[in-house]
């Protein structure tokens, strides 16, 4: 056992003491019928061995090259002041901090990064976290059939498709209906349908969801929308990508009640998808309903400023099938990461992380429609775009073999819409340099000729 | 704020619920403790934060309070990670969808962002600090290879919608992983999407909803779980529209079977079992259950979070479980992170495989890996989450697998359970031990007599044993037990911490009777002391007061 | 074991020897304090060390005094990170020569040995959890970047004997950075291979010593020194085979120039000033005294430990030095590690040039760069150690000059010296400052008055610091000035964090007088209180006693 | 100023309590004709485009070839836990243990180093660290210059070339004597010489030094040596490789007064030289004359167990121009990565180490001597040795070509040694694979061909 403590005398010692002669006499409660005598896999590898495989393994994949992925997992600088923390034994191998005498440190972290996501989205309640933008989203839905006791949703098409699917997924479950919004073929949601979708009083909706920016990094007009989802008694959600909350107006700003999102990009490395970190916050009328943990701040006896988990009555552990959610294990070390790396790189910082990416963005655009690869999109974007191109697949498959990822072929996600059966979804951050464009348009040139 | 919530249930004290105090329970305490001291300051007469002001002397060394971001925070501080950007960056931005408010971070020099950080570290207990038996959580050592591997360039700076072939190395991972977990627990196939065990268990049952809807079974709407079951199943069933039924334990602590099987019938979906149980004992009529859940047409679902204490000795999917969640996070050795990450994959039999979410990670005749597209396989339940799963965590569950290999897995549990049992033996004496008989990897142990004969509670001795060095094991839970301590010790702590924690307790039982005050009123030594709870909950302060925001001039 | 030397000679109390207590003295202060405590024992009846045995209760979060790996070691643990090596491995090896005595190393497990060094690291005071005010040592804010590129896998698994082709990336970095000082200093070429400044002091007078050598001119055998020097200046000298001669200072803190005058002559091989001298005073007649050591035929050398506070304002070279070191662990922000490892390059001004020690890093016409050969360069003093530097330390060094710039430095020059006048004027009324003028980056205090009126010492305060959570400066150096505190507050430091360091030491001076007999039993709140170091040194205990050694079966 | 916390209005403040104007009037003590304005180098880097600088320098680096150089520098595998440890702030930005009470960690650790290098070594005094091998080898030859109040000593031209320069730089200064011992064709050092070097009573030597194993991987007769010196009142030194001992005889074992030796291969990084740690040991009868810092154990005033620094009279903070050697800053952190290597590691572990080198070793011999490539000398050896081949410079570099690393050509160092004008100096540890041997054997036949 390579992590184990037992020698033999150890374990001879505690046999002794249990009067007991081997150990298997501790598995007799197992029948027999269905006991088992062992795991079909190679015995230990020792860790030199071990660590020549991982390495291998990692060096197979090929995360070097010149990359306009986004589509909701961003490449950012991150600086090393977040993981120097995150490595930290006492922050990364404890537990739910149910004993607060002893877990203060985590329960500051908690309350700190509640306190920092309030200010960047300005809604007050901020859950201490949730899988993913996905789960987050899937989660922001429900809680709005909860708090209006209706059964239905509408959800922009052009919210990450995968929050759309997982969303539909929860909802197929619990019976509850999920219609999509159109978008108009300027990239944003067609507020005309959400408005005729919203009228039908049969079937009252519960939450309306745009993604803003959306999926095709276009701005949405949240303001109407959420007037609109107000006016008929629903709730209006918010999906977000943070770092964008720097320069764009908040969910607050426009009045939205509840905002979910991606938190990766506030100092989470990609990891082909996670553990990332769902976002989810509300505003204080719907401090019952948010699923998830809460820290709050108290005393102790002694009259000392200290955090305690509360509200706990909302989580599964206490109220079981009654419980806003099932969720019980979450995301808290990735929510430490988004702590440290905002106080590490601080208001400055972020408005330039989303500036320069709209900066970045906005020379790409030139670069490719200079290239003669136009925006699909009129509407106006932050830093990510889709563009025009034909025969995306196959542009995309010759690029990469010249080490260019050109983005995300949105066939894959809209196979069904001839708008996009063409179009690359491309981005850019602050950390796309011009020598990155420019080898993106000679590329495209080489390929195209 | 009032919290109506609050006012009509119940707040557990300190974990799980077993005696939750009610608000008024908790304020009386409150006002016995005279909580009366003003929230002591971090500032001085210029709005600085510091150490060591107010406060008197302080040691230099230890666990220290400390103030939060805000109050720390300097207009004007913090800069030099990035370049700016060019004046007219946002000009295509219209003025209406410009951010109104100002972004209120706290401004901190990179030092003062570490120095926070790492105090605030020093606040915590954790597994690399001291023994950290909380029962049902499997709290082992995280070997260090793994925090390594997860952070390997190649695996860490993958984007997740890279070509598959840009990411061969982690598709084979995961692919491996996969087969891996499949052998380990004998069940058919295996998804690693799941996020956490939860998450997990809700994906399984979604499978399970469509596995009787593809048969046309529509009319399954229950769920049955065990009154020793972990919340998350009970809230899984509500969250995939199924009505909760729960079944009583018998005096032995397993399901009772009379129970079971007069709950089941045409409306049961599936039946959730945890198998050892919360009460760290192996479901003894497992093969009698099993038979009857099936007999109803019900499917047979197993919460594998303890599955720790039976690596190699028992296989779910072989005993005929249909659908089953790992946490490995628990049983592979990942750390918890504070409360998270984890990973909750899920096995399942031939018969759910059609329903696994999707996107499964495909071989090719030619050897290499691919993800498969979305609408590949319309029988799937759909995707539970963006993108492929906790990779990251993923990563550090193979390590782990691959450096015990099948043999070494086997031994961990032997020396799980065999450590448990070597405890539970020790603490025989002072401590009531409800079930007796052979434990698994945790075990019950609960302070009633002790509190019939001098008052302390459970919750006392928890904190007690803080004064000791210890971390206190899970209490209150499950909620069938009075007082109850679930000890989950788990195999990589040494014999000596094992005797060192049992001798601590067997220490506070004596005190219990010769000073209850003492260990009524503890933790004593802990940064801060026992909390009030009540206030937290009527008067909610979830956050900071907004800050003013960053109207400094941009330092340089 | 008498310890003889110990005997005869002081051992300083605290840092310094500036007043040194006699073997006498300890051991009555020790008789005083009546160290009668049998040391307290990490073993229990089954020789298990653990925590919380015979020890009472004690904090789960915070220091705790640890036993030593020895005393943790149990036979048989530990394992699984190597294949065993085959059985006939070692067969080549005659009997005679292998190993005869057990090879005792301590056997655990990786919890135990993560466990054990997490919780040392609680006992430790470091700039990473608070102000470190460590006079001529620099403690500024080391980023992390740097730690981040010394990571690299391209610059940390590098061979040092790679062929130049190879290491294109190390060998432009380092080539950038010797240009880089010399720009910084003023010299005309820089060597970055002393491992410390110490060493490259070495460096520099063997230099000198090789120039004076070149010439012919051999009867050269004195190194002068200042008294308010660094230990290492006279060590150094002794080293390179001369005689130190010492000049006072002046009144003002300077060196004597008349003094300086009268000690030059024929046989002065080196004069070696530090400016900003170990006051924190710049000399200001430094003209007059480079002056004067270059009329008698002398080199100049200047020692570099102090160049935090003058960047951008006073180039050493353009001065007239003829040769320096930089402290690249105090200037340029690497870490100090516990006492090190650092990095100490050498800049030279033109005639020391020839002798610069081998290998220097060179650039071809095609602009690759390349190491020297050995021999290429028959006037070089040849090689001061293996190898090519200590690179990881240079890497971070290099990462924090290039995030600085050239204007950033200046400006961390000024931003420290602002924040030594800052608290020299806020400590002004409580303390003596025996020399009352703009000093630089750092500045003495004295508690003279303070030991007059109420008999607490130096000792006594920087103790009492320690209670109000700060690391003491340094104390009793340099020797010149009496109870002399050498406080260094750095750039790094906020304004509240000089604030409240200058009202804990206003707050010790009252407590002085109020209550002398808390300061001087202080530290009260420390892991450890005042230790008996006259044992120590009369009865060394540098090892634990010799292991019984892994008879034990290789565990599997 | 990237790192520094203060703000316009900060300085403000202390300008005004000092009644000064500018900042620059605190530099007025510098006399205008020395003093400078600025430093001609660009203006700060922001860190995001600095970590691409660093990358890019790093990526030039080339790591990943089949190596077999050691020569003095070993690769190693290193469990994880050891950087770990290294990362954690309160170790490496903390300095000298000058306050014991807040310093305990420090303390203890360096405590624990001395122990394990003293179970290593079987010496029982250990020096808290030096710079490194070639350091700690020339201190222990001024150390024994010091006890014998002689002048000269005698070092074997087999000992790393490095050491033997570094060790005639300080005794050129010191004005001391130096003279190399020859070797045997063997590859061990000439004891004949020895003999006759010893009995030269005019020049009365110090110390012997010798190397074991010798630069050429070669076992030297440590005992013969020892006995030899002994006798003519010459203290024996001994340099070592520190995983060596794991397997073979001590220094204690033959008698040795003082090893040193280069700790790097004890959980070090390459690095390309440094920071390393100059191991320094000596038995109980030189504990005044050995140089560095030295940690004792011993109680509070509570009766606590404690660690301190101790005998600080041979430093030379204390002792000034008496001083047993001017080191000050030490390698302290390697020293710790030694300690935590040792702990994790394990004696098993390390007896594995030194054995599958040896094993490897043999491999690669056989490989080699296979493909006609045959040892230079016969004397037996662990992990590294010498060959010979035509042509060693030209076929190096050929192989080179071929991304294969064929240890070090000899030449370099011994360039007036027809001997070993065509010899190679190669090296394998437990991380060398039967792959890489393989490579090395077929890339040869190729380049030969
Ligand atoms: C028995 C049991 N089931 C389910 C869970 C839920 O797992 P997770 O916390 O990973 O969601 C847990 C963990 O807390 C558990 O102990
Ligand atoms: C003034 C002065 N000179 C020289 C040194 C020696 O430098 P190092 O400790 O790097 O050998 C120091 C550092 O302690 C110093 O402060």
């Amino acid at each position: 056992m390579p992590y184990g403590p037992h020698t033999p005398g150890d374990r001879a010692h505690m046999l002794d003491a249990l009067g007991i002669d081997s150990v298997q006499a501790l598995f007799e409660d197992i029948p027999a019928r269905v006991r088992s005598d062992g795991i079909d896999l190679p015995g230990p590898e020792p860790e030199l061995t071990l660590a020549g495989r991982l390495e291998a393994l990692a060096a197979r994949n090929r995360v070097g090259l010149t990359s306009f992925l986004g589509a909701g997992a961003y490449r950012h600088y991150v600086p090393p002041a977040v993981d120097e923390i995150l490595r930290r034994g006492e922050f990364y191998t404890s537990y739910t901090p149910y004993q607060p005498e002893i877990s203060q440190g985590t329960l500051q972290t908690i309350y700190e990064y509640q306190s920092l996501i309030a200010e960047l989205t300005g809604l007050d309640v901020v859950s201490a976290s949730h899988y993913d933008g996905a789960c987050a989203t899937a989660e922001a839905a429900l809680m709005t059939v909860r708090a209006t006791r209706r059964q239905r949703v509408l959800m922009s098409r052009a919210i990450h498709r995968h929050y759309v699917d997982t969303t539909r997924t929860y909802f197929a479950a619990a019976r509850l209906t999920l219609d999509e919004l159109p978008t108009l073929p300027d990239g944003t949601t067609d507020l005309s349908a959400l408005e005729a979708a919203l009228a039908d009083s049969e079937r009252p909706v519960a939450g309306v969801l745009l993604g803003h920016p959306n999926v095709f990094g276009v701005l949405e007009p949240m303001s109407e929308a959420t007037r609109l989802a107000h006016a008929a008694g629903a709730l209006m959600v918010s999906v977000v990508e943070p770092v964008s909350l720097a320069v764009l107006a908040t969910p607050a700003d426009y009045g939205a009640d509840i905002c979910a999102g991606e938190g990766q990009p506030l100092g989470i490395s990609l990891q082909y998808g996670g553990p990332y970190l769902g976002i989810l916050a509300s505003t204080q009328a719907l401090v019952r309903q948010i699923p998830g943990r809460l820290v709050g701040r108290t005393r102790d006896v002694d009259g000392r400023r200290a955090y305690v988990m509360t509200l706990r009555a909302r989580e599964q552990d206490i109220r079981r099938d009654r419980a806003a959610s099932n969720i019980c294990t979450n995301q808290a070390l990735c929510a430490l990461a988004a702590t440290v790396y905002l106080a590490a790189i601080g208001p400055h910082g972020l408005r330039d992380v989303a500036a320069l990416g709209a900066a970045r963005a906005r020379e790409l655009e030139k670069a490719l429609s200079e290239a003669g690869v136009p925006r699909v999109h009129a509407a106006p974007y932050l830093n990510e775009f889709a563009v025009r191109i034909e025969d995306a697949e196959r542009v995309h498959a010759a690029l990469l073999a010249r080490d260019v990822v050109a983005g995300l072929p949105l066939a894959q996600w809209y196979p069904d819409d001839p708008e996009l059966r063409d179009a690359l979804l491309v981005c850019a951050t602050e950390t796309t340099t011009s020598a990155e464009i420019q080898r993106f348009a000679t590329a495209l040139a080489e390929v195209r000729s | 704020m009032t919290d109506t919530l609050e006012q009509t249930t119940k707040i557990p004290a300190g974990e799980g619920s077993g005696t939750e105090r009610t608000n008024r329970e908790l304020e009386a305490a409150a006002r016995e403790n005279e909580i009366s001291t003003p929230d002591r300051d971090f500032t001085d007469a210029r709005g600085a934060p510091h150490r060591g002001d107010g406060m008197g002397p302080r040691a230099a060394v230890g666990p220290s309070p400390q103030p939060t971001l805000a109050e720390l925070s300097r207009p004007g501080r913090g800069d030099g990670k990035l370049p700016h950007a060019p004046a007219d960056a946002l000009d295509a931005i219209p003025e209406e969808q410009r951010r109104a408010r100002p972004l209120g971070l706290p401004e901190l020099s990179e030092l003062e962002v570490i120095r926070h950080f790492v105090n605030l570290s020093h606040l915590n207990y954790a597994v690399d600090t001291g023994f950290y038996p909380l029962g049902s959580c499997t709290m082992k050592y995280n070997p260090k290879i793994n925090e390594w591997a997860a952070r390997l360039p190649g695996f860490a700076a993958l984007h997740p919608l890279a070509p598959d072939t840009l990411a061969q190395g982690t598709l084979e991972l995961l692919y491996e992983l996969e087969r891996m977990l499949a052998e380990i627990s004998g069940m058919r196939a295996v998804t690693l999407q799941p996020a956490a065990g939860a998450h997990g268990e809700l994906t399984g049952i979604l499978m399970a909803r469509a596995y009787h809807e593809s048969r046309g079974d529509s009319e399954r709407s229950e769920v049955i779980v065990p009154d020793s079951s972990h919340g998350t199943n009970p809230a899984t069933a509500s969250m995939a529209g199924y009505t909760t039924i729960t079944v009583r334990s018998g005096a032995d602590g397993g399901v009772d079977l009379d129970a079971l099987r007069s709950a089941l019938g045409p409306r049961t979906a599936a039946v959730m079992l945890t198998n050892p149980s919360t009460l760290g004992l192996f479901e003894r009529q497992i093969v009698e259950l099993l038979d009857a859940v099936h007999e109803a047409g019900a499917l047979a679902y197993m919460d594998g979070a303890n599955l720790n204490a039976v690596l190699g000795k028992f296989k779910p999917g072989q005993a005929g479980f249909d659908v089953m969640h790992f946490n490995v996070h628990k049983t592979f050795s990942t750390p918890h992170g504070g409360g998270g990450p984890g990973a909750g994959p899920v096995g399942v039999g031939e018969k759910l495989v059609p329903f696994l979410p999707s996107p499964r990670v495909l071989q090719e005749a030619d050897g290499s890996y691919r993800l498969e597209r979305s609408g590949e396989r319309p029988t799937s339940i759909g995707r539970v989450r963006s993108f492929q799963g906790n990779v990251g965590v993923l990563v550090r569950g193979y390590t782990y697998i691959k450096a015990h290999g099948g043999s070494g897995l086997t031994q961990a549990s032997e020396d799980a359970v065999l450590a448990a049992n070597y405890l539970k033996q020790r603490l025989a004496g002072s401590y009531e031990i409800p079930y007796d008989r052979a434990c698994k990897h945790e075990f019950i142990a609960t302070a009633r007599p002790l509190k019939a004969a001098t008052g302390v509670r459970t919750l006392d001795v928890a904190k007690r044993l803080i004064d000791y060095g210890f971390h206190p094991p899970t209490i209150y839970f499950p909620l069938i037990v009075d007082e109850a301590l679930l000890i989950e010790p788990t195999e990589t702590e040494s014999l000596e911490t094992l005797d060192a924690f049992a001798d601590a307790l067997l220490a506070i039982a004596d005190e219990a009777r010769e000073d209850p005050e003492t260990v009524k009123k503890a933790p004593h030594t802990a940064p801060v002391r026992r909390l009030d709870e009540a206030t937290a909950a009527r008067q909610p302060d979830l956050r900071w007061s907004p800050m003013t925001g960053a109207e400094s001039p941009c330092p340089t």
